[in-house]
């Protein structure tokens, strides 16, 4: 089965979208830069992932559908209109990070609010929630629709397994999001999986199965729009595949010498940032001149949350076991400097 | 609803607190295997799916996973619900997303998340249930933080402790010897009780022996107990209810008022939850103490479905009777 | 993906399946009424999906083939050479039970020798050991195949999932037999999975997915004996769904009133053994006095196995904690009955 | 081969050892994540596809399930799996397979199947691991019937263990620490050494007060051991070695030499493996008890990324220190 196309997206959006995949790329650099330095001590990000994911998110209705990202999905929480700034408090483990208070690892997100759940390291333990997500909203008779990203290794276990198929028996309003680079951290596709596309994994559950290039916003967008859709209107879920390239090794903790040199600049060729771009420019969208003025004033951003962030203090040991159960005080969040004042991500203006 | 003059069975207790409590809140859902037009291997969700539909109560694949999972999905988005196992043994494919989301998730998230979920299942054996339909594993959940582990004794108990459960907003795994379910009736007379999680309760008072136990090890107390006050020793018996956090004030009461323990439970004895209350006593009420802590648990194996070999492994009210009196005596 | 049809069954071999299913019969009858006169104290059986089992495992290379049976494949076990004498020793919790001395419940084969699994309660456990079972005969060079059995409602398990995908990713020599009869205690397919067919989940696997009815013997010894030289051949794992009747409750201890009296009606008249028994009749296989003596002796045999079991000792109590670790004294099995010297169910003569 | 002059680090006799085994014994096979090409995330595996080819050194899909379950198949079959978990973090979704199948299989065949695995993965905090990174979780496995659990804390230890494990017939759930992989290195010259599972190893001598602990625990009593000396009190530390089933006997011989002891371990304090240490001593060594018996363990919560969090639920050498100073004032 295959998703019939979506809508054609706003050409405002596509321009939107770069825009959270430039500040997503520059956050991401400065980061690597960041742990380099030591100031960090870990980094993972998605370099290669960023358009797929900024692009699907695109494609909710945010605050209303509810958002199960992975580790990688950076792009899908700035666009969500998760800031720098908290991502920096994360990465730098201070206590004001409002998404763990500096207790999971970098990327780790949760946000009640912007209605993304909190991100465990634990592969594809997230899945079943999404799919309890789905289903409360069916008890609660409201139409949100839930979301949930996950990589091509993810698809071989078990919780994966059992999440689709009661989604797809009760036709509950899950989109299962595949972010396939075609590797888990050294493990290639080939001995993750015996067929050729994630997608041909739908026909198991009767869903729809659809793969298209994650580097092409366009037909993301479209892809997702459709899932999105048809899972509000009661079809069910579907599972789409967005094919994208890993262009950073797995981690800061990782050498990335199990693929060859050939391997590793193939992933870098497919960066998805210069296609979009591209594309912007051609359409008239976006000129040379104020491309580089937005990946300018994007890296003087993140490097003015970066020095914000660093200020922060890490959290008290007294801390440590708050939060273990209910009724200890709030966290209380961050508080984030005035231009994130309104700040949606790719939803704003 | 009007009590029976003979009382109720703990599998009727449950059932109409399950009622009462879905009805009295639109957010608790039960999910699990034969729940629905089956009514549980057990029947104590029986009639639940006719009265509030077949999405409120979810006869689900069978996925342990995902029944844990989504539970705790739909918890974080508003809902409280009761996800069932068919059998404590078959909890163990979901022990991940019970100790690995369910426990974590508040913490993880600084407070932000909630998981009000109950995981309900049967336990316990000299049920001829065989090695997958007799385990008592309580202990595999009271050592991980964020989680809270009950056993009820008594229907009334069971009544009430499944109301604070579902009420409490973190999860709490919540065991039901299926031993009890039909064993003797009581008169709950009243249907609103929550008893609050965390406190012990004094089943028998008796100033030689302090028996500290909860769930079946109740019954196989107050049996060795009533034989040895024939012999004239009079045994304490303190019912933990929650297995964990067990109620140290309590225990420690106890303990000042005999000064001679036996702690008593089903699960295995190494490393079981009398393990834990032992090594508290001997740390903070060590000059309490006139005599040695003394364990009874089952014999460190599997329980096996032929009757000779499993009452070897079990504890039995003889056995609770010999080490009441050689406390009694020491 | 589907399976060519295979080598038409020999007749010889369709009659001795037929002989094996009326005993599994007689012997299902017997322990039903033993359960009724509460002197076995649980029965579980597989009344309806005999032929699906023995033709299944008729296609297996006995001794050399490992089985991975569950608790309702008393055929497959008869079939493989256990004697109804054991499964009597066993129902009846007997210290002499060769399969578990009397500690699992009724129909909990194990047999080293005849290379039969040890089955667990444990829905879809032993999914995984059967394909461990064919990567030892990959990393050993032998050409051994792994055959498992499983119903409809253990497709549900993520252990399911990881186990086709495994076997599937290094083409391992497994044999995937769900015996579907459409219910799960009391949870119908329709709640269990979105599909028309557990086969469906083959494409899941780039696996061949086969149904055919499971009360059809040279239908079922056909596909199975296709997927078992397939999988000997280096060709990798195959799915073979067995469709089967559930004629008795699910257990002793089920009342089976989630079910119409049309759906159990339905089931019985679906029963394979009238069947099978007029296509030998028709091809002159079997004369219905041949036929009548077959059943009375079979059931002779079976109550005959019952009195010996019977006259039997339990387990003495201090024997419980043995065999939890290695160094015990051998278990040293049962002592069969005469009538069983060179006894090999349905590969006998 | 031959022994660098400066000794090596406990991976490096953990891969020296796998190697070792794989070449004396076909059947030893690994299995697990990234274990193959990559040689592990910890170089535990290091260059052992490359020598024994890439079936028996499989790299698997993210399946914990099937990767416990196929070794149990395997070992069914007559291999001797080595199943490696990336972290015991994520052993949690193949609890069932190890519990309820491993742990099983021998007693439920009444002796006829033999599960010959080790279950290994690394363990431990203080890295900055974070929630999913860091956890002791020994005692999820030492309270069941049929399994051993071992957590070595020296290089050779580690190897001598291992290679026990490997060689044993039944199943063995290898923790090794993260924090002890590279640090410090040991001369190992007997590359043939089986250490027998279930027997400790007295690790310092000293009469006043006795730590007993394993793992990383060893080197927090070493540290607080040497502080203590220099005030003058005496500490023997006992390193189990052996999680469960622990040398009762040894424990027994350091009690009496001392009678004052502190169990000390990594994984969270409550009904933890020192529970049990402490409750055996309180039920059958009352009388050669000079002191309470004081645990030390983490404090009852998951462990966070960020450092001060972190310190504050981990023992460390200075707590340890002043228990001890305590139980020799007591
Ligand atoms: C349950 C579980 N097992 C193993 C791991 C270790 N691990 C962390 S990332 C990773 C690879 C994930 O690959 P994939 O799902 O493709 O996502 P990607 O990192 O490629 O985006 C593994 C095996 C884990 N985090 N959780
Ligand atoms: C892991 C696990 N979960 C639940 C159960 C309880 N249970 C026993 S039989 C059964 C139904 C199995 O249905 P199916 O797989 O279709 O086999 P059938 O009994 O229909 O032949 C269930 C849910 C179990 N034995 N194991
Ligand atoms: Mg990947
Ligand atoms: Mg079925």
């Amino acid at each position: 089965m295959s998703v019939p196309d979506g809508p054609p997206i706003r050409e405002d959006l596509l321009l939107r979208i770069y825009r959270v995949a430039v500040l997503t790329r520059a956050l991401d650099h400065q980061l690597w830069l960041l742990t380099r330095q030591g100031r960090a001590g870990f980094v993972l990000t998605g370099r290669g992932q960023e358009i797929a994911q900024i692009a699907s998110a695109a494609a909710m209705r945010r605050g209303h559908d509810s958002a199960w990202p992975y580790y990688r999905d950076m792009g899908v929480g700035l666009a969500l209109g998760v800031t720098p700034y908290e991502i920096m408090l994360g990465a730098l483990a201070r206590a004001a990070d409002p998404h763990s208070g500096g207790r999971q690892l970098t990327m780790h997100l949760s946000s009640p609010s912007l209605r993304i759940g909190s991100i465990s390291s634990a592969i594809a333990a997230h899945l079943p929630h999404a799919v309890g997500a789905a289903y409360a909203a069916r008890v609660r008779g409201d139409d949100s629709v839930a979301l949930c990203w996950f990589g091509d290794g993810a698809a071989s276990e078990g919780a994966t397994h059992e999440a689709m198929n009661l989604a797809a028996v009760h036709r509950l309003p899950v989109v299962f999001i595949c972010e396939n680079n075609g590797i888990a951290i050294s493990v290639p596709l080939a001995l993750q999986m015996p067929v050729e596309r994630v997608s041909d994994r739908a026909a198991a559950y009767a869903m729809p199965g659809v793969s298209v290039d994650g580097t092409d916003a366009e037909a993301v967008y479209a892809v997702t729009r459709t899932a999105v859709e048809r899972a509000r209107g009661g079809e069910g879920p579907s599972l789409l595949e967005l094919r994208v390239p890993r262009i950073t090794p797995h981690s800061s903790q990782d050498d990335d010498a199990y693929r060859s040199d050939e391997q590793r600049a193939a992933a870098a060729a497919a960066d998805p940032l210069p296609r979009l771009r591209e594309t912007l420019v051609e359409r008239g969208l976006l000129s040379l001149d104020e491309d580089d003025r937005l990946v300018r004033e994007t890296r003087e951003q993140v490097v003015a949350d970066e020095d914000l962030a660093l200020a922060m203090p890490a959290p008290p040991p007294e801390r440590a076991r708050r939060w273990l159960h209910a009724g200890d005080p709030p966290h209380g969040g961050a508080v984030l400097p005035a231009r994130y004042a309104g700040w949606a991500g790719v939803f704003g203006d | 609803m009007t009590e029976p003059a003979a009382g109720r069975t703990m599998v009727q207790v449950l059932n109409d607190t399950l009622r009462a409590e879905m009805a009295r809140d639109p957010a608790v859902v039960v999910l699990g295997q034969d729940v629905g037009l089956k009514g549980g291997v057990f029947k104590v969700t029986a009639g639940l799916q006719a009265e509030f539909g077949p999405m409120r109560v979810l006869d689900t694949p069978i996925s342990e996973i995902v029944i844990a999972g989504a539970a705790i999905g739909a918890a974080m988005m508003g809902l409280r619900p009761v996800a069932e196992f068919q059998f404590a043994d078959y909890m163990h494919p979901a022990y991940d997303q019970i100790v690995n989301q369910a426990a974590t998730m508040r913490w993880r998230s600084v407070g932000a998340w909630s998981v009000p979920v109950v995981f309900r299942a049967p336990c316990g054996g000299g049920v001829r249930g065989g090695v997958y339909h007799s385990q008592s594993i309580e202990a595999l959940y009271g050592h991980i933080p964020g989680l809270r582990v009950v056993v009820p004794a008594t229907p009334r108990d069971a009544g009430g402790l499944l109301r604070a459960a579902i009420r409490d907003d973190d999860p709490v795994v919540f065991f039901e010897h299926k031993g009890l379910y039909r064993r003797g009736r009581e008169l709950v007379t009243d249907d609103s009780e929550v008893i609050p999680l965390g406190l012990a309760r004094l089943d028998r008072q008796g100033g030689d022996v302090s028996v500290i136990t909860y769930g079946l090890g109740v019954h196989l107390a107050r049996e060795a107990a009533e034989r040895c006050a024939a012999g004239g020793v009079e045994t304490e018996i303190l019912d933990l209810r929650t297995v964990s956090p067990f109620d140290r004030e309590a225990v420690a009461r106890s303990v000042a008022r005999t000064g001679k323990v036996l702690l008593l439970h089903e699960a295995n004895r190494t490393m079981g939850p009398a393990a834990e209350i032992a090594a508290f006593i001997a740390e903070e009420l060590f000059t309490e103490l006139d005599a040695p802590v003394l364990r009874i648990g089952a014999g460190d194996c599997h329980l096996p479905y032929n009757a000779p070999e499993e009452a070897a492994i079990l504890p039995d009210a003889g056995g609770v009777a010999e080490a009441i009196r050689r406390l009694a005596a020491y």
